[in-house]
């Protein structure tokens, strides 16, 4: 094939016609998204189905939900590098990977949502140390960063590029401190994840919003730093198999998956007892000192009812965590893909709520729900991560060495894989 | 963001937030110079082959 | 040596470096935001020295006084002008907007000829001696009362410049637009003598009974009645409001009594019956055989069926009405302009009278109107005088659309202020009618309905631009002359109307041009004005008067009791369909700025769709937000359907002032003109088109 | 880390298979790289410095030469041409019209800018077109009266010693902003030795906290 | 600021002064009120009964320049800005901002209960010719940034430097907003609440402490006919509705079912001195 010389010693990729081919049909999608993008920027957000009640919508749910399910590369580097549970080294490449797809992509989203890309800067220079998105944007952006070195080493393993001396030792020397890397990139990630949550809050004028908490952190963002360690593995896992199905390979050995879920199922049901203690507490309490009952919340529009808190709660939430904490159903394939779906949708209705409906509420007693429907410029440059995901994914499987089980997973000569 | 600029004052709110950013950016950076040193240094040390 | 990719990648990587420590990175950085901040397409007003200039708004009769903030003489922004007898520092939101009209593109820049169904530009010189030539043809053809005229403006030196015009052309056909001021000078007319207005008192009367008037929604002088009840509130005054939905107006009353549309003249004639039985009225006017017919005819019973009022209900409210200090009753549904009848403004005035409140503090003025201006004699050539003597065409403007648009009868038409192909009912017919006329010009300022019907457009400076006297109307308790200042040079190529009538007079030569031998409009009104002139250009206001006349004048009834017909609506449905007319929305020849469309609520304009007001007790299968057919005999329109729980079940209100088709993307082309659905119906011895509503059907598009 | 190291070991023979270029080629490839590292780093490193600045600013001459510090001498202070209105505003740069006060339709004395000013505006009785160093983007507000009535600042403060100037420097715009120079400084790096050298957003902040003790809030400066 | 709704006519005099005033935009089609700029919006309230019971209300609603929990200054929109983009003035009151600062993250909408603040969807665009009427003492926003009423401070800016020439305090009648003398009912008023000799102050009468049922909730009205818009939510408004009628002041901000009963009858503790 014309690339054998950068594929990986011993591994068997797909014929590099199939793969170019594979490319240029999610490339098709990827410009589509860059087309509208750059309608964004060049005619202004008028390109979007947003308006003075939906300041935040579709973009800044992407964003969250990303960022959360990328929670998967920090906290499996935290357990990896600073508790040393060494199985996760199976899978911590493309953790990493997941991760940097994920924040590159929330970047992006961000540079698009805001109404002055060129003024974007002033955030950092102008930095407003009190509001949370100036949290967030900083270590966002710092933790970007972190993943970007995390990603360095495994390209620098390209069998090329590892044949330069310098850079085979760059990659050896990363390896040699990476644990610090990942401590950094751990602290980073618990405060944007929870200055993320801290974004909804802090909206005391906004009561579905509106959390109490501890000193300056409402409970939410602790509940985000949380679930996004809970469900970040989940998204990870949910790839892998992914990758696994399209590759036709077995990539990642049986223990080191039934462990990262068991770990992440124990995340997953502290955090939603916690989540259902606060939900009941805001309910009960919080709410009501404002005038609000629960049911001003989920009545009187055509969305929004007591299914989506359900669903959120107990479907997404208390189901996978029992799944994945129960011995047979964790190590049960489908039970275990099952809790995993679901907690990756659960996380992501999570970040709807906690974005959408809170601007869709009506506050004034004499205001009306608001509702919104997204435009194709929206909804184009939100596919557009997920494409240039895929994509990425497909390079660095092809020419990385990212799963070190693969090669013994895939004793001799099975049939030629598919990318 | 620096010390000179319009928004920033010396308040414990400024000292914690600062002091964490700039804590991380320095680590990573010592971190990243230490790699690039060290893998320059082992570069000219062992022409080649890097056996330990 | 051999260059391989490590030396591109050192120059790369050189390069980088190079720059990043250079001040470009940083400048480029921090210009870039800066262009953003000062983008070349985003206006940045010059600054000068902030003056103020004070003048009058004349875009509606309520002559408000306005000030005008200017920076280095540009205008910049309209207020309400204090301690002016009218407004006193109040303003309106399109008074306010007065400068969207100033420099609206959308205006008519210079004079237009038309040819074929196109508008050409023209110079003033052509298109003056062009007017004067088709003029001349006709006064030598032997029939000047061909000539028509039909304006907006019943009184100050402009109408009566054009009133001068038509008699030394000599026609006779000169008509009035319907406004509040016509009816109500119709009513004191009927009642009391020709030549007199009427002004209600309503800053002193202690008990309000509105017969459906809008009186914080643009009736009279809008400014000064908000105003008039803002104090009654701290007064104490009552205001009692017949009508038939919320209206603002309603709102704001102490009591709404709720009647069925059309049948107000009814509730008046059942409260002069009662006063009349109880013995309660003043005097002994002539009232023998009206009181018979009242007797007889509006017994409480009767008036009940009719109105849907309770007997009992309308005793107690006459009781309540007469005990009252200084009570007095208001005509004129809406703004009491279009669809009003005479039979409804002289009931409610009998009420009046027979209460005793003609000419008393907190009641009725029955006062002559401002007599300050002196032309001198007009100059009229045979022709002239045989013209004039000759009857008119028609009764009313309505009764001449009906003519024109059977028979003809104009060779030519001069339209002023008014934009009839608008304004009236049933438009088509209008424009009908309009077709039929040889040669019409247009003193516009805007490209209307109607200037686009005209073969010449002279057109018009705006207030802001001309010289002028307002006379305070609009059933006012005072009579108010205030000066109209020019606040800024003409935009465009437009003239004053009075400079162009006195350019064409001189260029139509002879008699006509001696009855114009001033200068300059400007000239002519000093000259006119040169009883109060000082004052008025020193004040820039002259109050003529603002105390009860004395005396009480006679009232003669007997046109009531001719017992006239109520004006029955139209055609067939289950609905009957009232125009609804909205403080936020400009009607008649004023058209609404943009800033005035901006504000409106989305529950009466909705995109392209008018909102239509209906209780959602009699809304059928239809929800609130459907689109709907609405159907009258008239023709049919889509509508958005908007419940509202404040209009009577059966009832259809839909929004007055909406619907313009012309060129301004702005403020036409949004919803649907009422007037389209609405038929005449002209009531017999006024010539008033009395159709307050008519019968409608919806269903769900 | 071990199979990593195994495939770094096995690394370079692999190499030779493919008979790319190795070990030693590549010290010889990394010393040019750093020849042209250095060349590329001069140029751009230099044209940074040396070309971008006259790259980015325009420069334009005044309409005619105006010496302040004749008129200075004439009238005796600033504020004769520079006043206040009676509402508070300050009036800025004179129009023709102050002009007029004490000059004539003929020229005073022999300069040729005086000519000029007799010819093009006086006759045309058309405005001077002045560009203004010290203009300020349309979102700020600048009280003159609050700094130099009630602040009792000096004109030196901010606009330096332009009284005393003879004749008019040119008026240098940044290409991008539309900025005068003299709101970023000369200094490509905006680095200040005056008061005067600088008007930016923080040459006001740092004065306004030492004399008022707060940086003030965004309406106090911006509109 | 206090607004007397019961003299409200609902004319949207106060929102074109304002726009005029203000160098605000318009587009062709502005029924969308949603993508609407409008610093002062006019809301049309309903009791719900059917004619002729039926009563309304309009409540013009300009920036409600809210204090804040405890007034301390941290308004809902003011403490999320990430760039410092727009402050709380300890001085005035207002809460201000800078457009060219603004990178148009719009946290400050989402943050804002009322709807106070509007986004530049679009460039703003004037008929050719028209913006000749724009004011220079306020600059006009370009697209992508947030804005929202200022209480004409501009107007404070001159009145200020006239005060100063003339070297005197600045007067109550020198310092009123647009909307103020716009409104033909006088229904608004407009001065320094802290000012005893100032109308509003006399009328709203602020109670200075934190009210004893909410300590969130500083300056509430000692005047039984005042209240303010979402009070309990603790942003402290510096805009006062004023209206003899229950139900209006019940529409001012939520109540659990039988709340209102209790409390309407609490107001800003009159023993407490301003």
């Amino acid at each position: 094939m014309l690339d054998d010389a950068l594929i990986p010693e011993g591994a068997k990729r797909c014929a590099f016609p199939i793969f170019i081919i594979g490319i240029i049909i999610v490339g098709a999608v990827l410009l589509w998204g860059v087309y509208a993008m750059f309608l964004c920027w060049f005619k202004g957000l008028n390109q979007t189905n947003m308006n003075d009640y939906y300041g935040f919508a579709l973009w800044i749910w992407a964003d969250l939900a990303v960022i959360a399910v990328g929670g998967g590369a920090f906290f499996t580097g935290l357990l990896k590098y600073i508790f040393k549970v060494d199985d996760l080294k199976n899978i911590i490449n493309f953790a990493v990977i997941i991760g940097f797809i994920c924040y590159s992509s929330a970047l992006l989203i961000l540079a698009i949502d805001i109404g002055q890309p060129l003024r974007g800067w002033f955030i950092f220079w102008h930095a407003n140390v009190h509001s949370m998105l100036t949290e967030v944007a900083y270590c966002l952006s710092c933790y970007f960063a972190v993943l970007t070195i995390e990603f360095i080493p495994n390209i620098l393993e390209n069998r090329q590029v590892n044949k330069v001396p310098f850079f085979h030792h760059l990659a050896h020397n990363m390896h040699e401190v990476m644990a610090v890397f990942a401590a950094t990139g751990a602290f980073l990630s618990f405060f944007h994840q929870g200055s993320l949550g801290g974004v909804a809050g802090v909206m005391f004028g906004r009561p579905f919003a509106y959390r109490e908490g501890l000193l300056i952190w409402p409970w939410t963002f602790f509940l985000f730093t949380w679930s996004a360690a809970a469900f970040g593995p989940c998204f990870t896992l949910m790839v892998t198999k992914i990758t696994e199905i399209i590759t036709g390979k077995k990539l990642v050995g049986d223990k080191t998956v039934n462990l990262l879920a068991k770990i992440s199922g124990w995340m997953i049901t502290t955090y939603i007892i916690a989540k259902i203690i606060d939900t009941v507490y805001w309910a009960f309490v919080t709410v009501p000192s404002m005038g609000f009952e629960l049911g001003h919340f989920y009545s009187n529009n055509g969305f929004y009812g007591y299914w989506i808190l359900i669903t959120e709660v107990i479907l997404c939430g208390v189901v996978p965590g029992l799944l994945l904490i129960n011995k047979s159903t964790r190590e049960n394939p489908t039970t275990r893909t099952i809790a995993i779906i679901l907690g990756v949708i659960g996380v992501c209705l999570n970040r709807w709520v906690m974005v959408l409906q809170i601007m869709a509420v009506p506050v004034m007693s004499f205001d009306s729900w608001a509702l919104y429907i997204p435009s194709w410029q929206e909804v184009a440059t939100t596919i557009l991560p997920v494409a240039y995901g895929i994509i990425l994914i497909a390079v660095a499987y092809r020419y990385l060495p990212v799963f070190p089980q693969e090669l013994e997973l895939n004793e001799p000569a099975d049939a030629a894989a598919q990318n | 963001m620096f010390p000179f600029c319009f928004e920033w004052v010396w308040d414990i709110g400024h000292a914690i937030f600062f002091g964490g950013f700039w804590y991380a950016i320095s680590i990573l950076g010592a971190g990243m110079t230490y790699c690039l040193l060290k893998a320059a240094y082992d570069t000219i040390n062992d022409k080649g082959d890097s056996h330990h | 040596m051999k260059i391989d990719r490590r030396s591109f990648l050192g120059l790369g990587l050189g390069a980088a470096a190079g720059v990043a420590l250079s001040p470009v990175g940083v400048k480029l950085t921090d210009d870039s935001s800066i262009w953003t901040q000062n983008w070349p397409w985003t206006p940045v007003p010059e600054d000068g020295k902030i003056t103020y200039d004070r003048s009058v708004c004349s875009l509606c009769p309520g002559a408000c006084g306005i000030s005008v903030k200017k920076i280095n003489g540009r205008p910049v922004k309209i207020e309400g002008l204090d301690d002016y007898p009218i407004n006193n520092g109040g303003a309106c939101p399109h008074g306010i907007s007065g400068l969207q009209y100033l420099y609206d593109p959308a205006r008519i820049k210079t004079p237009l000829k038309k040819n074929g169904n196109k508008f050409e530009k023209i110079s003033w010189d052509e298109a003056i001696s062009l007017v004067a030539q088709k003029l001349g043809e006709i006064r030598k053809s032997g029939t000047p009362e061909s000539l028509g005229l039909i304006t907006g403006a019943d009184s100050g030196s402009m109408a009566q410049l054009f009133e001068r015009f038509m008699d030394a052309f000599g026609s006779p056909n000169t008509y009035n637009m319907p406004s509040l001021e016509s009816n109500l000078a119709l009513t004191a007319a009927a009642l009391h003598g020709a030549d007199r207005n009427l002004g209600f008192d309503l800053d002193h009367s202690d008990f309000i009974l509105s017969f459906g008037a809008a009186i914080i929604e643009g009736w009279g002088s809008p400014v000064a009645c908000i105003q008039a009840n803002a104090s009654r509130r701290e007064r104490k005054a009552k205001l009692v409001q017949v009508d038939y939905r919320l209206s603002n107006t309603a709102n704001a009353a102490d009591k709404i009594i709720a009647v069925k549309p059309g049948t107000e003249a009814d509730l008046a004639l059942g409260i002069c019956a009662v006063l009349l039985a109880k013995n309660l009225i003043a005097g002994d006017v002539n009232t023998s055989a009206f009181a018979a017919m009242l007797a007889k005819e509006y017994t409480p019973e009767k008036v009940e069926a009719i109105t849907g009022v309770k007997a009992a209900d309308m005793e107690a409210l006459a009781m309540e009405f007469i005990k009252a200090k200084a009570p007095v009753a208001v005509p004129g549904k809406g703004r009491g302009d279009v669809g009003q009848s005479l039979r409804e403004f002289a009931a409610v005035q009998a009420l009046n009278a027979l209460a005793d409140r003609l000419n008393k503090k907190g009641g009725v003025f029955v006062m002559y109107p401002a007599d300050y201006l002196s032309f001198s004699e007009n100059v009229m050539d045979d022709a002239a005088k045989q013209g004039a003597s000759k009857a008119k065409l028609a009764g009313s403007v309505n009764e001449l659309v009906d003519k024109l648009e059977k028979d003809g009868g104009l060779s030519a038409l001069f339209i002023y202020n008014a934009n009839p192909c608008y304004a009236l009912n049933n438009p088509e017919k209008v424009k009908v009618a309009m077709d039929k006329v040889g040669f019409k010009v247009s003193f516009s300022s805007f490209m209307d309905e109607t200037a686009l019907r005209s073969d010449v457009v002279l057109p018009a400076s705006i207030f802001l631009e001309r010289l002028e006297d307002v006379v305070s109307g609009g059933g006012l308790a005072k009579t108010v002359v205030g000066l109209c200042r020019p606040m800024v040079k003409p935009i465009f190529d437009t003239k004053h109307p009075g400079d162009a009538l006195i350019l064409l007079a001189q260029a139509m030569g002879d008699s006509i041009a001696q009855s114009f031998s001033w200068n300059s409009y400007d000239a002519c009104l000093e000259q006119v004005t040169g009883k109060i002139w000082d004052t008025l250009s020193g004040d820039g206001y002259v109050v003529i008067d603002d105390k009860p006349p004395v005396g009480t004048p006679a009232t003669d009834f007997t046109f009531l009791a001719s017992a006239p017909k109520a004006a029955v609506p139209m055609g067939e449905g289950d609905y009957t369909l009232v125009p609804v007319d909205k403080m936020r929305l400009a009607v008649g020849s004023m058209i609404s700025s943009p800033f005035a469309v901006k504000i409106i609520s989305d529950k009466v304009l909705s995109g392209k769709y008018s909102v239509v007001e209906i209780n959602p007790a009699t809304a059928g299968i239809l929800k609130d937000g459907d689109i709907a057919v609405l159907k009258t005999a008239m023709g049919k329109a889509l509508v958005k359907i908007g419940f509202n729980e404040g209009i009577m079940p059966g009832v259809i209100g839909m929004p007055r002032g909406l619907g313009h088709a012309f060129n301004n993307p702005y403020v036409a082309g949004k919803g649907v003109n009422v007037n389209d659905l609405i038929g005449p119906v002209i009531e017999p011895g006024s010539g008033l088109d009395a159709a307050f509503g008519i019968k409608a059907t919806l269903s769900k598009a | 880390m071990s199979e990593l190291e195994n495939k770094a070991n096995d690394g370079p023979e692999d190499g030779a298979h493919h008979g790319t270029d190795n070990g030693p080629k590549d010290d010889k490839g990394l010393g040019l790289g750093v020849i042209f590292f250095m060349g590329a780093f001069l140029v751009c490193f230099l044209s940074g410095w040396l070309l971008f600045p006259k790259l980015l600013y325009s420069k334009k001459e005044q309409p005619f030469n105006f010496d302040h510090k004749l008129h200075a001498e004439e009238t005796g202070d600033c504020e004769t041409c520079h006043f206040f209105r009676e509402d508070g505003t300050f009036s800025g740069i004179p129009g023709l019209q102050a002009c007029m006060e004490c000059h004539t339709d003929e020229p005073m004395g022999e300069s040729e800018d005086e000519a000029v000013f007799v010819e093009e505006y006086v006759a045309k009785g058309k405005e001077v077109p002045w560009l203004i160093y010290a203009k300020q983007p349309d979102c700020v507000f600048f009280s003159h009266a609050a700094h130099t009535v009630a602040g009792g600042m000096d004109c030196k403060t901010c606009h330096g010693h332009i009284g005393e100037s003879s004749s008019s420097r040119p008026y240098e715009e940044n290409r991008i902003t539309g900025y005068s120079r003299d709101i970023w400084g000369k200094n490509i790096w905006g680095i200040k030795k005056n008061s005067w050298d600088r008007m930016k957003m923080d040459d006001c902040a740092e004065c306004h906290l030492e004399k008022m003790g707060h940086k003030g809030y965004c309406f106090q400066c911006h509109k | 600021m206090v607004i007397d709704l019961d003299k409200c006519t609902g004319c949207g005099a106060c929102m074109v002064s304002c726009m005029s005033e203000n160098n605000v935009p318009f587009k062709e089609d502005e029924s969308d009120k949603k993508l609407s700029i409008t610093w002062m919006r006019v809301y049309k309230l309903t009791n719900g009964k059917s004619f002729p019971e039926a009563e309304i209300v309009y409540l013009p609603r300009p920036c409600q320049h809210c204090g804040g929990i405890g007034d301390h200054g941290h308004s809902p929109c003011v403490s999320v800005c990430p760039a410092t983009a727009t402050d709380y003035g300890y001085d005035t009151g207002i809460v201000s901002q800078i457009y060219t600062r603004c990178f148009g993250c719009r946290y400050c909408m989402g943050a804002c209960p009322y709807h106070a603040r509007h986004f530049n969807w679009w460039d703003p665009k004037w008929p050719e010719g028209m913006e000749n009427y724009l004011s220079p003492n306020v600059s006009p926003r370009m697209r992508g940034v947030v804005e929202k009423c200022s209480f004409c401070y501009h107007r404070y800016q001159l009145a200020r430097e006239q005060a100063i020439v003339e070297d005197r305090e600045i007067e109550e009648k020198e310092y009123q907003t647009a909307c103020t003398t716009a409104c033909p009912a006088g229904a608004i008023v407009f001065g320094d609440l802290n000012n005893p000799a100032h109308k509003v102050h006399q009328i709203v009468k602020p109670d200075p402490h934190p009210d004893p049922m909410n300590h969130k909730v500083v300056g509430k009205s000692r005047n039984p006919k005042v209240f303010r818009l979402l009070e309990r939510l603790g942003t402290n408004p510096k805009v006062y509705y004023m209206s003899d009628r229950e139900w209006v002041r019940k529409a001012g901000d939520n109540y659990l079912k039988g709340e209102w009963e209790n409390v309407k009858t609490h107001h800003g503790a009159s023993s407490s001195h301003g």
